[in-house]
């Protein structure tokens, strides 16, 4: 975060991009579009543009890791080189290791792990695009593809980041709003649970402002939850079969 | 792909049945592609980008256009690298780690196809010579594995190069600026990569990956615009009589006019 | 860490049930730290240098400042650069390598809090824009592991940058001179790092590793001179009702506060 | 390949080094060079010079990827640091993981690999100097060493590349040629089974030079196939006994 | 070793440090220092800080590398990035990797590791800060801590460097004598069964000097085997129980 | 070498049975070398190459010479690097990857050998100081392995080295160029490593494979023309008494006398 630049909320409280202080970015989301996954959702939110996958309970390699009691849980956010304004190098970035640690054990807490002892179940977070808040993205896409592959769940998981912006706590942050703001929480949350399950920050919050920041994160999320529910009635009630993946290709905007 | 024997053998007659016939399990005949779609301006953070899906193959290609620094020994040519990653979720054999020989393999008979032909004039694509030139870096991530990955790749690697905006960069002393500018990339050809198998004697065209997974051995032949063919790559471990070589050879020329039309179809406009 | 599941359940039984009388198995209440000490001035070929003893929790941070070239994008800007190594020395079941997540997400954090915060004024780093500036490198070894790295890495990293001594470079021509000059940092704020942990829905404070163990979640937050929050972790696959993440927020600045005046002191004279 | 930059074939149909179009360049192959090695064979060819080694049937590392019903055909090719003109990285490149991929695929064809189920057999190609041709040169050897270390065959493997020089096909391209000429194509083939195993190809051929490329390869191919049977029956019956290996120093050309 | 830029030892046979050719430099060790490992020590030499650590025996990892007739011993020897006056990227060098290994193999002679089969003893020597000698320094503080593990041991092993400065062969050279000297010789032995477990060399050494050089040493070592044994003795017998570590934190000079 | 323990105990006793009675498995005795052949200028594109036969060892070490960039800290030294790759093919029980702790002490000690005795007088060996340098970089392949692979490669590099043509570089501006002329190394003295086992408290010279399998210890020392010591190197788990190791240094000058004399007479002519 750096100090602030130039205005990016005007006088009648309007964002740049056009939308009031608890306005999400525009989202679509759509699941099963890749035909070889047991579950999988494409998220579009803002320019984010990301692919969750999922696959398992299958075998765990190597073996002597398999838990008895449980399923191994294991998550990869990666980021395509072309995702980003400057090429990312393909090799996982020490951020993409943490990011892959914190959306895993944002999704563990929603799930009957127990269920599936010796086993393995794989999430893999692709982000095509790239824009602010693209972990949370990452989550609510999981989250999904999750459910869409048949895994036991406690309750879905849902993210939304709250942020600070002109000195006033916003949601959903964009790209520049991210770069040019002074503060950044991603958060996730189980919706029905009422449980936080992953939340960072930087920047500078205030106690005020960390308890505006929570409730409004809350509130997004519950929006986001909205989307998320309307994605699988969608998928599984809405004349498509839920065995027929529509490739991502159809459904990404050109 | 991991092999169960029993599955693999009732898998082989099956299709090797069905050749006899002249036919393809997926009711194609052995000179046929599947269905080829191709979609460009996917990703607007990129120069360009295509999503190429062939039957369920569905790869994404993104290309990136920066200033660079030329090597040592072609101080007057731009750079043009093309990178493949098969993502771990496109199948459920995949592990998550750096490029195996496939994806290197892939990469490598992709970037000949697309270098060969002289696709893109790199001798334009300079800005000061031994200093600086443009870099294009095509990076595709393969989505979904169904078989016939050099094509898939190939075409996403064309249709996103085609349909590329590149920016102007001017000398500003001895650093570069970016006019603002946006310009085509300077293209000259249309390369298209033709892929065959052999199973069982019989050649076909764009295998699945169950015929893949049975094949003998695969051949890749690229043809650009005047019908010459540009690259070669035979894989796996089988052979080809030298009669199947020339036979793949015509079918490369024919195919890649059909399939050359399509692409400049989809890219038109650039 | 690996467990025992037998092991883990009798120790989870007896730290849950001593949880219920308000007490934890060393004796200290819910939001009490243990025992800590800093000590600075340790490496004398370091520009600054702290070990901190968090219960048995030992670290050794050092500093080195060099000159450096800045990035491309923050050309007006001094490098500071955290990392950390969990020294295979440190516990039984460590093994050497390459940092794991857990390391990384470690360095990444404690980075964070310092650079949140704003402890160090990079902008004034700079000997000449765009060409020259101050790299400052933070070097943690954790020696031995019992509990609550975040913290007792952090609380090093500060006592460490607090006490470091630059050199003053100046220019000289196309290259950089050492004046010979020794100067302490730019120093704006002392960010304080606060871990806490739910065990059984029980908010704990510092946690040992045989809490950790058991724990559900982990938080950190850390807060600066003005009881502002500018960094936040949660980890560990468990979660927190958002009450608990209040309660935490508002232990981190009363906590922050205590830490920072024993740092403070730690460290004074520079 | 780049643009052509001078006449590489001059009025009288010779070639920079004297050759003409459908001469190979001087060949000479030795078996059983590497003391330790099952079977090994020095091939000098132009200015070549590579040792191919083979370990095996041998126990298959990792365990867990032996082959209930053959044997795992691995290789390795290889460039010393010291074998081009700017000194290589002794790392392997993806060009040597490429070619490693591509012989190993060449040579299978001719192996009774299923004579050797969960065994492992190693094929080493190491490329002291490089010249043109040095993969097909690498086959070429490999079969040779395959055959000393007494692995059952269908028919060793030949190779021979063809190239376009100054517009006409001309077999085994030089350095030189391979630099400057306009197309090039290794090949590896069976010489009695008639099965080609190796084709790569670049440059521009039209499908009448890519036919004589192919008729030229076989012809280039057979007169190699002949110095390979030659260097066998010197090995073995020509005054040596199977067991005594050369050293590659006696043999390598000051 | 460069030529020798300045005098290092004056007139009255002073070194740049204040010592006589055959002294010590300033020497601390501490036993039971890291409160986690079963054996620990802490050695003060000159500028030297280091901390040896040893676990074990304990199970073998990978478990087919384990011997069956006695223990694996492994070492690592790694230097902090603070530990030079560069900033010391944290990956291990190739000096590094060699160090581990003499000191692997100066440590193995003075084990009974045939009454340890199939299990792993660990050996760490970190080096926080570096000045000339750290390695016999690291092998003199890994004798402890093995001791302090409860190793069987036939003999402790103890090292002194020994150098060439000014055309003189002299005792533990420093961090200046080190640069600026004509040669250096670690060397570390058996005290009590008169055994050389490690001799490196460089720099020049007429026969003579090695003789004296290899004296030296000797009776240098002689000098750390008491302070070896004063440690061992002031953990053990002088108040503090086995079971104490104290911190490093409190012995380290500020 | 992965030993088989009957097979190993059987082969220790033959050999110290031997050893008894003054004599080696293969007839020589205690201080005796196997037969040494040096070849030199087998690689045309390497600027000096060495191919070195000891006994049934192989090694071939070739050198390259180009311009490069001088170190910061010896702006006025040339670069002379020595890396040494045991080449997988070279004994049955070796795996392709990069070099174990056995390949680099190897590569170090070796190139210590060369590096301290001066060899090379590498400060002639700069185009403009803190510029411009020569950059030697002598590499080595082990082709086959039968024991003492420490004096194999030294005595190929110093060959390499010895007869080694190097351009002449100038600088032209702020660039270099190649005259085209071709020199000598600036050569100063000729290293000679001598190595050496104990087995069952014997010193022997050379060992072979399966004396090193038995052997408690290996010593390596270097000398130069004048007979001074430059450079040496205890290896192996065991250890030597003092005698010994003064017994070794006497047999590395005498030995390395005999060598020395081998070495020119190869590489004479340049």
């Amino acid at each position: 975060m750096t100090e602030e630049k130039r205005r990016l909320i005007d006088e009648n409280g309007i964002r740049t991009d056009g939308r009031r202080w608890d306005e999400l970015r525009p989202l679509k989301i759509e699941v099963g579009v890749v035909k070889n996954a047991d579950g999988s959702a494409l998220i579009e939110w803002g320019k984010n543009k990301i692919i969750a996958a999922v696959y398992g309970p299958k075998e765990m390699h190597p073996k002597h890791l398999e838990l008895a009691d449980r399923a191994f849980l294991k998550c990869r956010y990666h980021m395509a080189p072309f995702s980003v304004e400057e090429r990312k190098n393909p090799a996982p970035s020490r951020r993409e290791i943490e990011i892959s640690k914190v959306i895993r054990e944002a999704l563990q807490p929603a799930l009957f792990l127990e269920d599936y002892p010796r086993t393995a179940i794989q999430v893999y977070v692709e982000v095509l695009q790239s824009d602010g808040g693209s972990r949370v993205a990452g989550v609510t896409a999981s989250a999904l593809a999750l459910a869409d592959a048949g895994i036991n769940m406690r309750d879905l998981v849902v993210g939304c980041a709250v942020g600070k912006v002109d000195g006033k706590v916003v949601l959903d942050l964009n790209d520049i709003e991210d770069k040019e703001g002074s503060g950044d929480m991603p958060f996730t949350f189980m919706p029905n649970l009422n449980q936080v399950t992953l939340l960072q920050m930087d920047g500078l919050f205030t106690l005020d402002e960390f308890k505006q920041a929570v409730e409004l994160g809350k509130a997004g999320g519950m929006k986001v939850y909205q989307a998320q529910r309307e994605a699988l009635l969608k998928r599984y009630f809405d004349g498509a079969a839920p065995d027929s993946s529509a490739p991502a290709a159809e459904m990404m905007e050109a | 792909m991991p092999k169960s024997f029993v599955v693999e053998t009732i898998k082989r007659n099956q299709i090797v049945d069905a050749l006899a016939k002249g036919k393809r399990l997926d009711g194609r005949g052995v000179n046929e592609y599947r269905k080829l779609e191709i979609k460009t301006h996917v990703i607007q953070k990129a120069n360009g980008s295509a999503m190429v899906t062939l039957g369920d193959t569905q790869v994404l290609a993104g290309v990136k256009i920066d200033k660079g620094v030329p090597f040592p020994d072609t101080p007057d040519k731009g750079l043009l690298i093309v990178g493949a990653e098969v993502l771990p979720m496109a199948a459920s054999y995949l592990e998550a780690g750096p490029p195996d020989e496939s994806a290197i393999e892939l990469a490598r008979v992709v970037d000949r196809g697309v270098r060969e032909s002289e696709m893109i004039d790199v001798s334009s694509l300079v800005i000061k010579e031994g200093k600086w030139v443009y870099s294009v870096f095509v990076d595709v991530n393969i989505l979904n594995v169904d078989g016939n990955l050099f094509d898939a790749t190939s075409y996403a690697v064309v249709a996103a190069l085609l349909t590329a905006k590149m920016p102007r960069f001017v000398l500003d002393g001895d650093t570069v600026k970016d006019t603002g500018e946006r310009l085509p990339l300077p293209v000259r050809k249309v390369p298209v990569s033709v892929t065959m198998a052999t199973i069982n004697g019989t050649l076909v065209l764009d295998p699945t990956e169950e015929e893949e997974a049975v094949m003998d051995a695969r051949i890749t032949l690229d043809t650009e615009d005047e019908g010459h063919i540009c690259a070669g790559q035979k894989g796996e471990p089988g052979s080809f009589t030298p009669e199947q070589v020339l036979t793949a050879a015509e079918w490369s020329i024919a195919k890649g006019r059909e399939i050359r039309q399509k692409i400049k179809e989809a890219t038109a406009g650039g």
